[in-house]
């Protein structure tokens, strides 16, 4: 299993979701994958697809419509995942905490494991917070072997197979 | 029985060394696009990390048969390569690699998510844009062989290539197809920034997504060594021009956008087929004469 | 401060808007302003030629007011924020986001509305 | 055996189907019919049983059962007037002049031919050899096994109708008649026999499209009617021709003596095409496919189309390396293209089945044209696997039709949750047209290596077989389209549906599976009886098909290697399955709008809030492949091919 | 279609644009708002200027404690806070905050006497 | 039949912001696209009217990061108008650097992620490269990379130094030239043509009566530029609006791309006539009346309208932004383009929905 330890540290795949940010945090996680930082010499990809994600960027505070996207996307990641909370939006909600339709940082949704500071950080500390979060992956995949062994699939499925049952459907 | 036991082990050490040049193929792919876009790029061994590491993964599914999709998947690549190792039939190992590929569309079509759907539509277009091209590459083989074997290439006194120039280039276009490149990225592309997010790919997450990166690897190897046959004699001369075309492909890679698959189908029947024809016919004349 | 501005009223909003749509004016968006004693300044800004041309229309709460978007097909997000944000009842826009347009299901109503500032501060705190 | 022995074993092979038909009708009681159905299934199975035993013995490769029976000659003509009465009464009741037109041409040409003139009938009036042993199995296997599942579908169907009284008797009887006319087809040796029982062919599938009776199944009748009596009325005249330029009416003879001239045999190929529904005659098969599921899947896929490549794949001698051969193989080639090119834009999924039958048909013509030992190894074999294998599909449709209410493709999705058993065996199905080493992909493979020496038709068929897999594959996709749920069946079959499945299905498999056997015991004897060969291009041997220049494989495939290692995987796979079985079941991706909950990510959020399904369709490109604008112009090439095969035949 | 050939080729040719940032840092610039690096605490009055002109409230001055807190996951680096000290003892830092896995509010109090600072901010990693 | 009904967005890879689609496709031809929005609405109007109105700057900075100077320009100019401040010469040249610097970014930003919506990712990197090159001037001008703040009311927060102005000279004259290099891909690669021309076309009248603003309605043949009315120093500088009449992708591509050498002319004549002198003056008093603010963003016309009541608060603040004016295009645009085309036509409209929802 070590091998497989050591190639997750090498290879974080990230999904970056703009929640309400101004596009500052959005444009300089881009930023870090053009030829000046280049995120892709540590393996990072932008996959864009929570199937294949290791890692949610998250932009911005939290809004009202937004929890359940990013609700979404995190329970369509698969283990070992983590979040990383990019600027001071998405870290507490920032200038935006007192907005109506906002509820906060990040960390009110999904657990929240990197928290990146700024307004808006710079690139450089961007891919600091991606790789800490590698970092924070090892011991999550340790917890995921031994909780796998009690999981069982179908519990979720039962739950949820209530409120739509006609078989056009299926 | 020696021929049999030497045949196995020929087959057993294509299997385990396939993928290890695939991968080595596709990190200096990765690190070579990225040096043409100026940037210092991962490591070579890239891919391998990316394939350990979604074996690592928790497997997920949305239904319960994906993952015998992509054992067919790669499966029938690998008996595609194992054909084409033992030198088999040429027209039989497109079909088998078609299967191998109409496998993971499948696989793409049992979920019910729109843009894996709409990717195995795509990829459904593609097949039916290169698999002419690839079985007139066949008959072209044929024509100046006379025999649909592979073994009978290697006996051929002439390369390939002299006989089958505009085959061979309408290959290397449709190659571009198979190889999931830009111009022809749009059934599921390397980097997600397309409209079909990962297209076919999309739903396929952890080890199923390593099995299907490795078939890709096996893929690459399978197209290379389909090159290589153009120029078999020597091999080394061969495995020179396919690295070559590879290398082409990067190039191709990186000066093209994706363009819409109306034009691709438009233009791979024009130009794949127009030419792969014009080379046949003028064969076709040949023998006669 | 702001030049232009006429005063109209309801009734002469439509066929104002559409003698402005005859003269060659685009339409720049509308502003709602809640003056906080139960009435809402509606403002209708037009443009042509870097100048602009203000409607002024004064309305009481809980007024509706027929859309302009059968004339300007750009007025349907506007008119859709008023109506969300302010509770301003527009009748007839051509695609009605039905108060879904910016604000999800658990937010509050008429957010910007001057009546809901008191409750939303006392919910605050 | 004897002579008399093989003679019987004909006569219950054409009479009892006959007979029973008779019964059918006049007893009127379900469980009489049933067991009906059942003895006649079984004696048939018996009966081709005996005949291949009786053939693979023989020392020539023929059975030439001898009769002195005159009279059988004077019913047959008797019965040609009375058919060709009937069919022109039933123009006139339908009001179509050109119905009556043409049987009455027919009729006339007939009268002078048959008794005014002096025929000398062929002192053999069967022949049976490999080909026809084919057709014989084909017909006396798949037949029956079809009517058993009419039985079941029957009941379904006309419940569903809601007809007071049952039109089963007839049904059946038609379909007996048929039998009977179809097994006598091909057992005769007389053109003019042949002719009588094509026609009757004809007017089964007239009686069946048109059986339950609605104004566009009657219109759909008779189209198919009068395109069927356009190429009887070239068999007509084809048949004068012969006999007036070589006085006799042996098919055997005309065949092999290769003195008639093409045009008679451009007449009859012609008559084939009609029969065989090729491009520009492929609207009545179309059309067929609202008749009862059973008649489409043995008339109108496995058997009576068939009766036109038989009779094409039978004349080959007489035009192999000709220039009619080249057009022959480039309709046939043009006709697979073409068809395969349409049926990507159909969502009906009996329309595309129909236009993969018109395909499969052109691609037996196509290799009958091309005319070399491959290529017709490759038609014969092609006849066969398409025959079960589509009669297979046919059926299952018309079971998820009844299961689901639906003949649309688009509805079949998650099928394999509600219908578990019928999509098992359709998927099955399916693969077996498309994919190796199922013995259709076996065919193409063979086509393709054998056509090289004809680049157009070449082309054809390499296009051909690229659009076969788009339809295939999207309907494919469709069924095995399923989300992660519990069962949800609705699945109740019948035993007598599900027994005919099973069958057919089993059929599938082993016909694929055999391929060696088969090759050797039916393909090899035909192949070596038209030339007689010791050294064929083609063997089966070391489990697959081998194509051999001399001492030199230049072509080959061990299917049965592939299927012993599909044996092993499907027995490890689920074991590796088990081990990597998901932890965790995840909705699809719907760019994160799933609806809370929703694991099967049925539905989305869409915009201002409202809750929207998730469809995906197929890609049905009508733009490129759409059937109302491709048809007229794909009519007008191939009538063009077709009109250019004349003109060649007669200069 | 073969504009970009030579872009692509010269780029192969050049050494990467890549700043290979955690082995090579490049020094921030003169006067970059990298991140408040605090009062001296000393010669603050806690009059609470800073708080009060912080867009983004992320400043807490207490006059009785004597404290001055700041959220720097809240902070939004505008630096207004240093333009408004009239001490003038409040300074932004150059370079710029790193990541961290737990968000603690960096405090600071004036110890009647005491020379130095409390500090209670989590070590980083 | 029914047709294909799938979402596209919030979280999609292709577009940077949650916008969210309804597509209703036959095969891949969009029949009808109904966009939403609301994924990034905080209520930031709401929240000016709690904040002071100098504290306002930074909020309506935040609005959208990519064009926050002009925000802030548009606020500061809209008060300062409110409450007779004159601006400083040096300030109002200033800010005309500062904000075609932005328009720069902003442009260069939109035309890698262009490119890499039709999926020419080397093109996007390359592009995306120039703009690291404008993100280090405004770095070391203002001190920070994206949001800038550099604005104030009365004035500008900064000065740039006379030795950085000169540096600023080069290094826009080293962003034209690398751009000239990508610039003939942009115009004459095959494949980028294929992908651009003719697709989403707008005709002039379309456009006027949707109510395009900015390179929108200028690659459809109306000439209209906010600049032109001479806020800020733009009176004193010597420009035309870039104007294309295709009306398809291919010509707000050419039009923005066109844009950027106008930036760079703009910034070289500013630095070339700006001023010695103060920066800012001291603010006093609150605002009352109304008053509106227009300036011209990259992605066109943005109109402040404040209300203040003569205290710190405003009474009310709004903002119509240029994507707000340019999202009904989309209405006219979508439906009856191909699937493949869909990211393109979104971005070519430059949304910045952070703009729209505020």
């Amino acid at each position: 299993m070590g091998i497989i330890d050591k190639a997750r540290k090498k290879s974080p795949w990230i999904i970056h979701y703009d929640c309400t940010s101004c596009n500052g945090c959005d444009i300089e996680t881009l930023a870090c994958l053009t030829p000046l930082y280049d995120v892709e010499r540590f393996g990072i990809i932008n996959v864009g697809n929570p199937k294949h994600a290791d890692v949610l960027v998250v932009t911005g505070s939290v809004n009202k419509r937004n929890v359940r996207v990013l609700k979404n996307l995190y329970n369509q990641m698969p283990d070992p995942k983590a979040v990383v909370a990019v600027g001071a939006c998405a870290c507490t909600g920032g200038i935006f905490s007192d907005c109506y339709n906002v509820y906060g940082g990040v960390n009110k949704v999904l657990p929240v494991d990197v928290y990146v500071p700024g307004c808006c950080p710079r690139p450089e500390a961007i891919i600091d917070g991606i790789v800490q979060a590698m970092d924070k992956l090892e011991g999550k995949a340790r917890n995921m072997k031994h909780a796998a062994s009690g999981k069982q699939p179908e519990a979720a499925l039962q739950a949820s197979t209530g409120n739509n049952n006609d078989g056009a459907n299926t | 029985m020696t021929d049999v036991i030497k045949d196995i082990i020929l087959v057993v050490a294509a299997i385990i060394v396939a993928p290890i040049i695939g991968g080595i193929l596709n990190g200096l792919d990765r690190k070579i696009s990225a040096r043409m876009q100026n940037r210092y790029g991962p490591p070579i061994l890239q891919p391998f990390y990316d394939v350990l590491k979604l074996f690592g993964k928790e497997r997920i599914a949305v239904n319960q048969t994906q993952m015998v999709y992509v054992l067919g998947y790669l499966f029938f690549a690998v008996a595609s390569l194992g054909m084409l190792v033992l030198k088999q039939d040429l027209l039989m190992i497109m079909f088998v690699l078609a299967f191998s590929n109409i496998s993971l569309v499948m696989g793409a079509m049992s979920v019910r998510s729109p843009y894996s759907k709409i990717g195995a539509q795509r990829e459904i277009i593609q097949m039916m844009a290169y698999e002419p091209v690839l079985l007139l590459m066949v008959v072209g083989v044929f024509m100046s062989t006379n025999s649909f074997m592979i073994k009978s290439v290697f006996d051929l006194d002439k390369p390939l290539l002299y006989s089958l120039p505009l085959i061979f280039i309408a290959f290397i276009y449709v190659l571009t197809i198979k190889l999931r490149k830009s111009p022809f990225d749009f059934s599921t592309s390397h980097h997600g920034h397309q409209e079909l997010i990962k297209g076919l790919t999309t739903e396929f997450s952890g080890p199923q997504l390593a099995i299907i990166e490795m078939t890709h690897w096996y893929d690459l190897v399978l197209l290379l060594g389909l090159i290589t046959l153009f120029f078999a004699k020597p091999i080394w001369v061969g495995i020179l021009i396919a690295l070559v075309c590879y290398f082409l492909e990067m190039v191709i890679d990186n000066i093209s956008a994706r363009v819409t698959w109306k034009w691709m189908l438009k233009y791979t029947w024009i130009i794949g087929i127009g030419l792969a024809l014009t080379n046949i016919i003028w064969l076709y004349l040949k023998n006669r004469a | 401060m702001i030049e232009n501005v006429t005063d109209i009223t309801k009734d002469q909003l439509l066929g104002e808007v559409q003698k402005m749509k005859y003269d060659g004016y685009r339409f720049v968006t509308a502003t709602c302003i809640d003056n906080g004693d139960e009435t809402l300044d509606v403002y209708y800004h037009f443009d042509k030629d870097y100048e602009l041309k203000n409607f002024k229309l004064k309305l009481q709460r809980n007024e509706e007011i027929s859309s302009i978007s059968k004339i300007y097909l750009c007025s349907v997000l506007v008119e859709n924020e008023m109506s969300e944000l302010f509770g301003v009842k527009v009748s007839g826009m051509a695609i009605d986001y039905g108060g879904h347009m910016l604000l999800a299901d658990d937010s509050p109503d008429n957010p910007m509305a001057r009546n809901q500032i008191v409750i939303e501060q006392k919910g605050a705190k | 055996m004897g002579n008399n022995e093989i003679l019987a074993l004909v006569a219950v092979a054409i009479l009892l189907p006959a007979l029973s038909a008779a019964l059918c009708y006049l007893i009127r009681s379900t469980p009489t019919r049933k067991f009906i159905v059942l003895f006649t299934a079984l004696v048939m199975f018996v009966v081709a049983g005996i005949l291949t035993q009786q053939l693979i013995k023989s020392p020539n490769g023929k059975l030439t059962p001898t009769m002195n029976l005159d009279f059988v000659g004077w019913i047959i003509k008797f019965l040609d007037m009375v058919l060709m009465i009937y069919i022109i009464y039933t123009g006139v009741r339908l009001r179509k002049a050109l119905i009556v037109t043409l049987a009455s041409i027919q009729l006339i040409a007939l009268v002078i031919f048959e008794v005014f003139g002096t025929v000398e009938e062929p002192k053999t009036s069967f022949v049976i050899d490999y080909l026809s042993l084919v057709m014989i199995l084909l017909v006396s296997i798949i037949g029956p096994i079809i009517s058993i599942f009419a039985m079941g579908y029957m009941k379904e169907h006309e419940h569903h109708l809601g007809l007071q009284k049952s039109r089963q008797p007839r049904f059946f009887m038609i379909i007996f008649v048929f039998l009977a006319a179809m097994n006598a087809l091909v057992m005769t040796n007389n053109l003019s026999w042949m002719f009588f029982f094509w026609e009757v062919t004809t007017l089964c599938s007239f009686l069946l499209i048109s059986h339950d009776g609605n104004t566009e199944s009657v219109k759909n009748a008779s189209r198919a009617l009068w395109m069927n009596l356009v190429g009887g009325v070239a068999f007509v005249f084809a048949m004068i021709i012969i006999y007036n330029t070589t006085h006799t009416l042996a098919i055997d003879e005309i065949v092999g003596k290769g003195l008639v001239g093409l045009l008679p045999i451009a007449l009859l190929c012609f008559a084939g095409f009609t029969k065989s529904a090729q491009f520009p005659f492929q609207s009545w098969l179309l059309g067929a496919m609202v008749a009862p599921t059973p008649v489409s899947a043995l008339l109108h896929s496995s058997t009576m189309v068939k009766a036109g490549v038989y009779l094409i794949v039978r004349l080959v001698p007489a035009y192999a390396g000709t220039v009619l051969g080249t057009v022959v193989a480039v309709v046939g080639g043009f006709t697979f293209m073409a068809a395969s090119a349409v049926a990507i834009s159909q969502s009906n999924g009996k329309r595309v089945l129909a236009y993969s039958t018109i395909a499969n048909l052109g691609l037996i013509i196509c290799c009958a044209g091309i005319g070399n030992y491959v290529s017709l190894a490759a038609a014969v074999l092609l006849m066969i696997f398409h025959a079960v294998s589509k009669g297979l599909l046919f059926l299952c449709v018309g079971t998820i039709e009844q299961g689901i209410g639906s003949r649309d493709i688009e509805d079949m999705q998650g099928l394999m949750k509600r219908m578990p058993f019928t999509t098992v065996i359709t998927v099955i199905g399916m693969i077996s047209m498309l994919l190796p080493p199922f013995g259709v992909l076996i065919t193409k493979w063979l086509t393709i290596e054998s056509s090289t020496s004809l680049p157009l038709v070449m082309m054809f068929i390499i296009l051909g077989s690229a659009f076969t897999v788009v339809f295939w594959s999207k309907w494919l996709g469709i069924i095995l389209t399923m989300s992660y749920k519990p069962k949800h069946k609705i699945e109740h079959l019948t035993a007598s549906v599900k027994g005919a499945l099973s069958a057919l299905f089993v059929g599938v498999l082993a016909a694929s599976i055999l391929i060696v056997p088969l090759f050797n015991n039916l393909i090899k004897p035909y192949l070596q009886s038209l030339g007689n060969v010791e050294d064929l291009p083609i063997g089966g041997s070391k489990g697959g098909i081998w194509i051999t220049v001399g001492n030199a494989v230049f072509g080959g495939f061990a299917s049965l290697l592939f299927f012993g290692i599909i044996f092993i995987l499907m027995i490890t796979i689920p074991i590796f399955l088990k081990r990597t079985k998901a932890e965790s079941i995840k909705p699809p991706y719907l760019c994160g709008e799933n609806i809370n909950n929703d694991v099967r990510g049925l539905e989305f959020y869409s915009p201002a809030e409202k809750v929207e399904k998730v469809v995906v369709r197929n890609y049905y490109l009508g733009g490129i492949f759409g059937e109302k604008n491709l048809t007229p112009w794909l009519n007008f090439i191939s009538g063009a091919i077709i009109l250019i095969m004349f003109g060649a035949v007669i200069k | 279609m073969l504009d970009m050939i030579k872009n692509v080729f010269k780029n192969l040719g050049s050494k990467p644009a890549t700043r290979q940032y955690p082995f090579e840092k490049r020094e921030p610039f003169k006067n970059t708002r990298g991140q408040v690096g605090g009062v001296d605490i000393d010669t603050c009055i806690f009059c609470g200027i800073c708080s009060r002109k912080c867009p983004s409230n992320a400043i807490t001055v207490n006059k009785n404690e004597k404290s001055w807190e700041i959220n720097r996951y809240k902070c939004v680096v505008c630096g207004v806070c240093s333009e408004v000290c009239p001490k003038k003892c409040l300074h932004m830092q150059e370079d710029y905050r790193t990541a961290a896995t737990k968000m603690d509010n960096f405090k600071l109090v004036q110890q009647p006497k005491a020379e130095e600072p409390v500090k209670e901010e989590n070590s980083q990693q | 039949m029914s047709n294909t009904v799938i979402p596209f967005g919030p979280q999609h890879p292709v577009l940077p912001e949650p916008l969210h689609l309804k597509l209703v496709m036959q095969d891949e031809t969009v029949l009808e696209a109904i966009p939403a929005i609301g994924y990034v609405h905080r209520g930031l109007e709401k929240l000016t009217e709690t904040k002071e109105f100098t504290q306002n700057v930074f909020v309506v900075e935040r609005i959208c990061g990519i064009c926050s100077f002009m925000h802030a320009q548009a606020y500061c100019q809209g008060i300062e108008e409110l409450m007779n401040i004159q601006v400083p010469d040096r300030a109002r040249y200033l800010r005309v650097i500062w904000a075609e610097l932005h328009r720069i970014h902003s442009h260069l930003l939109w035309l890698g992620l262009l490119a890499d919506a039709f999926g020419f990712e080397s093109l996007f990197m390359q592009v995306w490269r120039n703009r690291e090159k404008v993100m280090d001037i405004m770095e070391e001008t203002a001190g920070s990379r994206v949001i800038i703040s550099a604005n104030t009311i009365g004035g500008t927060r900064r000065d740039i130094s006379p030795e950085m102005l000169v540096k600023i000279t080069v290094i826009v004259e080293e962003i034209r030239e690398d751009l000239k290099q990508v610039e003939s891909v942009f115009f004459n690669d095959y494949t980028v043509k294929h992908r651009l021309v003719g697709v989403g076309v707008l005709t002039r009248d379309v456009a006027y009566e949707l109510g395009a603003v900015g390179p929108m309605a200028r690659a459809s043949g109306i000439k209209t530029d906010h600049r032109t009315t001479g806020y800020a120093a733009y009176g004193e500088l010597d420009f035309e609006p870039v104007v294309e009449n295709d009306g398809d992708c291919y010509a707000r591509t050419v039009v923005r791309l066109k844009e950027v050498y106008q930036s760079i002319s703009l910034i070289k004549q500013a630095i070339a006539k700006i001023p010695a002198g103060e920066t800012s003056v001291p603010v006093k008093g609150f605002p009352n009346g109304e008053v509106i603010s227009r300036v011209e963003q990259p992605r066109g016309e943005v109109l402040y309208y404040m209300r203040g009541n003569g205290t710190k608060n405003l009474e009310r603040l709004r903002v119509r932004t240029p994507t707000f004016a340019n999202i009904p295009t989309l209405l006219k645009m979508l439906p009856g383009s191909q699937l493949a085309d869909v990211p393109v036509l979104i971005l070519t409209v430059d949304p910045c929905i952070s703009c729209t929802e505020r």
